[in-house]
């Protein structure tokens, strides 16, 4: 949005908007979601986005498993979620209607693409009669145009394929909505030149369907119900941005923080929805000297490279979901045993088994915290926004570095896909913690413990260092094998003492929003972060008493956690699952912490954190 | 890291530990552990460059009994954590240690991977045919009808050919020895770590507790010398104690003969002659065995072909080698924008 | 269990499931499906006997659109499954999809035990060359220099052949199939399917998104036919649109040759004759294709011998057949005394 | 001991004897142990035993490591565990008296093989000094004589080699210590001939030895002070009896209670420290025509092909320790999607990973509870004894069918090697519930449910009821694949109802010992139930309020516990882990569960338990 762009009609001000895409993968839906996005972001807007994908390649057009759809809130206030309900949906055909019209808001608007309204169509998404009839559309607002027919006219001329020009739709589209939140099509311009060069054909055919998209408001063309709007940029600190998913940010962190504590990356993973994101854009990094990423035959394999990484003195990370993690088990328990730093990112997705592959689900949190035979504690961590897993990720590659042990970082499906504005770091302020690499032979035992009780790193090559490690139990001074009862109670002492211990390289826990003591305070912890963050707020407007207060580390348990749970007469915990951080919180402070779960596959709407808020407070 | 702090000539003591060995009296292992002591002598490459990387089994405490850097991991897992220790660090000379069920139970995809790959790797297979840390059970090399905890029956459960397996999954080099004939043994164990890329050599290996003698004709003083079949590059395939048998290929219907050589027998240009560089011969080699042809020894299959390009990490070096500038840079390389 | 539900001579559509097939437009499983629902209708078992055990995958999804008994399990364990199905319940006719991911990366294990211990499945492994539905990453079939998201420059990997593979892991029925062939396809698969004991069938089969053309080199209607070299039992090893070429084998060097067969060109005596019996010829087989060899299609092994002995259940009969005296008497079997 | 044997000698009247016999592997001591308690069996004493062996298979004669031992108790009272300290202890070696003096009582005896004390054993045990000779066995008493000179002796003229006939000195030993104990050597005498033949060499060596060491006592040789006692039989019920290893137990109990299920068995497995026994035992099974066993080539495949014979109409069964169940955890999600019987065995060993795998532990149980990405709840249960395995596992058959669920069975190491007089039960006599097959397609569905809601068990070869399951969500109503969020959230509540209602078909959890309320109660499971129950017997005839709550479910929790524990002023969790049942029962009922609790491999003391309650009675 960078050139304002005017229109006659009056503008409606509006402090916050959302839009929502959706249609057949044929569409391009995700394009026109992330085009408009860069071009909120551009005019200065804070913004969530989120984008969903049906689960097949690419589903018979029409179905309505096939549908895919994108969605955006932008505007000035703090924007930290995508937003429970749109107030415009772009529908490109009935199956895309009918699955998303429950997410507009009443009296919102939905732009129609009527040439897709056919009997075939309807029949496809299961539709008995034409919703633009049967009264299904009461109460929105409607624009209905064949977008199709104008993208084609838009486009004659240019040589096109009648197939290719038909492509150009979801320009057609992008232009219509771009100008109805009042933004100019630069950005859109510019992207459309870099991604198929200035004069080529598809080039320009696609730019004439954004500019007549976006003329087709301009001039008046719009129906006269229709509404247009005026959004304020957000008050953002200065400097340079870019939007970024979780996905993204995952792998960033992993390369500044092996960065950071001086080690090459070794990133070993086996691909697996919603996780490969982060596999593919290491992958994309093939140039960095220091980054090395290995496609492994199954999870087993990735983690079992990334010890063997590690003890060579690599820091390594690797990252799957559910079933993956499933499959890390027994290899994570190794990672405890023998004490090397690894970070494995786990990306949740709805269970059990092979579930709801792309749906998004907190339901992993007990499996990472108790998920190993013996004991095998180990440090987790949550992200809770797309920019923070960068900055989640870094932090875990310290610890893991630090305490000399594997990091488990849960992030989500809807993390990794979704999108945020991202003040980018200077990566010279990040402050570099080096590992130390023991190279001295003198003393030297493999379980000698430092005053973090970290074991050495001792990495093979460096001469008069031998040693042999492995999963048997060691003996706490010699590091040779022990079978001996006391050694095997000291050494299970130490572990979980170390882990314990990273709790003081962490900050105290405190308040998020509101007073650190009342009424009533809710708790969330990963993704569902912004969306509790928002019902908080909201609720306090409203005049409720009620805080927040956010977790990122999920085990060892935050200092200062207890004392600040005592103050408040309620605990509630948001979280998408069944009640595991709920269990935790209970069983380590004997609170009556209740909870609000919700296992859908879908993250909270602010409506329903608000509303089982509000019940508690009654 | 490549400090020449080897002796030039190390004793194979050199690379013992100080731990006391702890296997059974008799145990093939002994004699094994003997041989790689000789074969990491030969080679003189520096203790803290070499790794041991083993699974779990009898055959996989290995490790301990050397001085150099070991890693005694989880069952069946060795390869894959070798694979990621090669690739982070191609400098280190790594030999994985794994018994039949460690690598062809457990670990058998594994396996598979790290010889498709062709990761430089040094893998020796100790296969007595039985699991012994866990006191006897079948494996996937114990032959029909062996008797064990878990058959006590008699196995109805064709075994596999660690060899056959091994050139099924695109090894470039592979062999098979004894673990008794100290005169072979470490020669092919140099050998099998001095190819450049993955090599994989089957050890026949007794296990005196649980299996003992699966391997006595092969070492029967008399029947022995007649199932021994010791294949050398360029060398006919000629066997028993004076050579006085050899193997025949018929072309037409592509089978192999055991056949007498000499006067009365076949005459010697008839032989096959040993070509470790010729898959078809080396996948012929795999299936044969008792009780028709003698069991084939050596460096069955060695391919010459420059290493195919395979997965190495750019890890090697000590330190990083980016800047902060360039991570900047990097995060910065996509859909920037400034706000003012 | 074997009541006579099934139409004498049933419809391919019989099989057929009321699922809408979710498959990408020029997706090979369409194929595929098609020639495994004329399959089933050729041998005519009913549908109740039937089960389709897959693992995870665009093509695991295909039990959905059969109307059998039909287990989506987990990425690469269908063989397993299949394993203990069958072992339960001999009866069962047992068919395995999986890909090559599913079958040969993370499942390969499993592929290699179901194939070593005989069991009877029959099992499809549907190659792409490329993991369809986690979005086109490297499969371990890719060939060298494949671009994917996670090989951006092209892969270094060297691939696995499933047929050498399964040969290796000791597969007695081994074979290769194209998507589209339907006028041979379904035949392959009926023999698979009675073949007694494990059987196995790649299966080509083009990825219209992520690896489109992968096979082209053989669907190709020029160069095509020089491409494919449909081998047949008894029948000699010539390929070519009139069968202009052929194979012949160098006995001495025990190297294959492709040459032009006729006037001008090779005997044709000299050309091999195909022998699916033969293991020798059968590994040869496997290690050829192009650029120097055609590829060979069809069944490339079939061991006739009489099926190994192999595990199999006691628990086909529907009703159990100890009593409670034979139990108690179980319990009683060892070191009872009798205290009054 | 079934013939009363006299001597000259006043015998001194206990109520129980512990005996521990300690030696190389090559002493023959588990045979020694084993005969030992046949004959204490017979002679109609309640007892418990357990042995321990070394991690090596053959370690090298006259290490410490290389020591096996064998403990029994036995007597009169109910004997519930083996006992923490032994009255003697017979050592074949200076490496068996090493490790285990330590486990010897105050005044106890010591039988020395003097013969062994040699420099070359005294050096391989490490030790610098002769202990005859150091005041290492000050205080206790000492029987020295040369075991294996006293059998060569005893065994001359049979024309067995010296290395035979000294293999016979475990017989020599048994015999004195039988005597000791005022028992005869029919039952010994019988088994060897039966093992042996009556007239073999060996035999009759074997025999006299047996008869020597036995004469050496009843002959007044044995040295003036070594005490020789007197125990009156337990009061037990008239019956057939045996001993029964926990493995065993656990073995027998799948044969049992798949028959009364009425369903065959599968058994599939991968061999596992220390879980292998019970598939030992079921693979000797081999002539049982419903009894299926199969070796697969790991954990995976092992519970991958249960799953399919589960769906095939089996009862599946698999069992394994730690690192295997690690390895099933990706299959068990997907017994708990497919929803299919499966009994899953734990035979949980010292951790995290390789551990100390002939060491026995309970920290798997947070990993059997939440060890699952994904909500997937499944129902634990423990045995709290050898023979109590068997019942366990029948009742876990029962569940598992029941509701059609997989059911993970908590045993440990110590359990499954651990042994006691079983009073064998009539098969006819326990409860049939044959599984119900589905056989009628009309209106079948995979997933409807009946009022357990437990889905149908329809299996393949059934004509009509044709069906497709797997891995992903399914739909409540048609069970296809479904991706519907409303759908999801009620399969996740459906299938965590399913199992909180198996509480309903257990009983509610009473005391085990002591009143209903009061002062406070430890809370046992699993195999700690032996030591805590006698501890808190001792700790009640020493006037002390105290009282014992044993659990068998663990999840769910037993109906009526958190009222029981609500009656209590203090409840403590004595287990063999960092605080797993405690952490449940805290977060469960907000109970200020305090724990007791030992992670080195060995079970509890009875002491130790005592002291730990004692210490929160003041
Ligand atoms: C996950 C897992 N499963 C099972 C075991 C138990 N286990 C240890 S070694 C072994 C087999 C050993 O056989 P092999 O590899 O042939 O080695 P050997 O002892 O014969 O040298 C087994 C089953 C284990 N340690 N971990
Ligand atoms: C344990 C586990 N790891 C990873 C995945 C993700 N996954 C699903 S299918 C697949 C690969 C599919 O490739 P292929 O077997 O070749 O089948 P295709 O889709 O090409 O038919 C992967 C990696 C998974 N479902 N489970
Ligand atoms: S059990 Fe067998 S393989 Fe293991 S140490 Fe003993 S003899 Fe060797
Ligand atoms: S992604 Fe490829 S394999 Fe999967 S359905 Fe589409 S075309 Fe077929
Ligand atoms: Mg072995
Ligand atoms: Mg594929």
């Amino acid at each position: 949005m960078g050139s304002e762009s005017g229109g006659v009609r009056e503008r409606t001000r509006v402090a916050v908007g959302v839009v929502r895409f959706a249609g057949d993968s044929g569409d391009g839906i995700q394009l026109m979601g992330s085009r408009f996005t860069q071009a909120a972001a551009e005019r200065g807007y804070d913004l969530a986005t989120v984008p969903d994908y049906p689960a097949e390649i690419r589903a018979p057009s029409g179905t309505t498993f096939g549908v895919s759809s994108f969605q955006i809130r932008f505007g000035g206030d703090a924007i930290r979620n995508p937003g429970d309900l749109a107030d415009t949906l772009v529908a490109m055909n009935p199956a895309a209607l009918k699955v998303h019209l429950d997410g507009v808001r009443e009296g919102g608007t939905v732009i129609l693409n009527t040439g897709s309204f056919n009997e075939k169509n309807l029949k496809r998404a299961g539709l008995e009669s034409d919703p633009r009839e049967d009264g299904t559309l009461k109460g929105y607002r409607l624009v209905a145009l064949d977008i199709g027919k104008q993208t084609l006219d838009a486009v004659s001329g240019l040589g096109l394929s009648r197939k290719n020009a038909a492509r150009c739709r979801n320009m057609y589209a992008l232009g219509l909505v771009l100008w109805m939140y009042g933004a100019g099509i630069e950005p859109a311009r510019a992207w459309l030149e870099e991604r198929f060069g200035a004069g080529t054909p598809v080039g320009r055919a696609n730019l004439r369907a954004l500019e007549a998209g976006h003329a087709f408001g301009e001039t008046a063309e719009l129906a006269a119900g229709a509404p247009v709007y005026d959004i304020h940029p957000a008050e953002l600190t200065p400097g340079l941005y870019r939007t970024i998913t979780g996905g993204e940010a995952l792998a960033f962190g992993l390369v500044v923080g092996a960065h950071k504590v001086g080690r090459p990356l070794f990133f070993g993973s086996y691909p697996i929805t919603p996780a490969s994101p982060v596999l593919h854009r290491l992958a994309a990094l093939r140039d960095n000297p220091d980054v090395t990423v290995f496609q492994a035959e199954d999870e087993i394999a990735a983690i079992s490279s990334c010890i063997g990484a590690s003890y060579a003195g690599c820091l390594s990370g690797t990252s799957t979901s559910g079933p993956g993690m499933a499959l890390k088990t027994e290899a994570l328990s190794l990672a405890c045993a023998a004490e090397l730093p690894l970070v494995v990112i786990d990306c949740q997705r709805s269970g059990p088994s092979t579930g709801l592959p792309t749906k998004s689900e907190q339901t992993d949190l007990m499996y990472a915290v108790w998920g190993r035979p013996g004991e095998a504690p180990l440090p987790i961590l949550a992200p809770k926004s797309p920019s923070d897993c960068f900055d989640t990720v870094v932090e875990a590659t310290r610890i893991a570095v630090r305490f000399m042990t594997p990091v488990i970082v849960l992030a989500d499906g809807y993390l990794v896909n979704a999108s945020e504005p991202w003040l980018l770091p200077n990566v010279a302020d990040i402050a570099a913690v080096p590992a130390k690499l023991h190279t001295d032979p003198e003393g030297f035992q493999p379980f000698m413990r430092d005053e973090a009780l970290a074991r050495p790193w001792a990495i093979p090559g460096t001469p008069g260092l031998e040693h042999r490690i492995g999963g048997l139990e060691r003996d706490a001074d010699t590091g040779e094998v022990s079978y001996d009862p006391e050694n095997h109670q000291r050494m299970s002492d130490l572990r979980a003492e170390k882990v314990a211990r990273v709790a003081d390289a962490l900050p105290a826990q405190k308040v998020e929003v509101g007073p650190p003591s009342g009424k009533l305070a809710v708790i969330s912890w990963g993704s569902t972060y912004g969306v509790v963050r928002e019902a908080v707020e909201e609720l306090r407007t409203e005049g409720e008493e009620v805080s927040q207060i956010h977790l990122r580390a999920l085990h060892p348990l935050p200092r200062g956690l207890g004392e600040l749970l005592a103050g408040f007469d309620r605990v509630v915990v948001a979280e998408l699952n069944s009640g595991h951080l709920r269990a935790l919180l209970r069983a380590e402070f004997l609170v009556d912490v209740e909870g609000l779960n919700q296992i859908n596959g879908m993250p909270f709407l602010v409506r329903d954190v608000k509303a089982g808020i509000r019940g508690r407070l009654m | 890291m490549n400090a020449p702090t080897v002796p030039t000539k190390p004793d194979p003591s050199y690379f013992a530990s100080e731990q006391t060995v702890r296997w059974c009296p008799g145990c093939g292992d002994y004699a094994i552990l003997k041989g790689i002591q000789r074969a990491l002598a030969e080679r003189a490459r520096p203790r803290e460059d070499t790794v041991f990387v083993s699974g779990i089994g009898c055959s996989s405490r290995l490790p301990y009994y050397l001085a150099t850097y070991g890693f005694h991991t989880i069952h069946g897992r060795a390869p894959a954590v070798a694979t990621g220790m090669k690739i982070a660090n191609p400098d280190l000379d790594i030999w994985v240690v794994t018994g039949d069920g460690d690598g062809l139970s457990i670990g058998g995809n594994h396996m598979l991977h790290a010889l498709r790959r062709d990761i430089d790797l040094n893998i020796l297979l100790f296969n007595n045919e039985i699991y012994g840390l866990t006191k006897g059970q079948l494996s996937p090399t114990s032959r029909l009808g062996t008797r064990s905890p878990t058959s006590p029956g008699g196995s109805s459960e064709r075994p596999v050919s660690a060899v056959r397996f091994a050139l099924g999954a695109g090894g470039r080099f592979v062999a098979r020895a004894l673990d008794v004939q100290q005169d072979r043994l470490p020669e092919i164990l140099v050998r099998a770590a001095n190819h450049p890329g993955a090599s994989f050599v089957e050890l026949l290996q007794n296990c005196s507790v649980y299996n003992d003698g699966a391997f006595s004709f092969l070492t029967d003083r008399e029947a022995g010398p007649r199932q021994r079949l010791h294949v050398r590059h360029g060398e006919p395939l000629r066997y028993g104690a004076d050579g006085e048998f050899g193997l025949r290929l018929d072309a037409r219907t592509m089978k192999l003969e055991a056949v007498e050589v000499g006067p009365g027998g076949c005459s010697e240009e008839e032989i096959l002659v040993h070509d470790e560089h010729n898959p078809a011969l080396a996948g012929l080699l795999a299936t044969i065995g008792p009780p028709d042809f003698p069991l084939p020894l050596g460096v069955i299959y060695c391919d010459p072909a420059a290493p195919a390009s395979r997965p190495v990490g750019k890890a090697a070096q000590p330190a990083i080698r980016t800047t902060d500038e360039e991570l900047t840079a990097m995060l910065a390389s996509e859909g920037t924008y400034q706000l003012t």
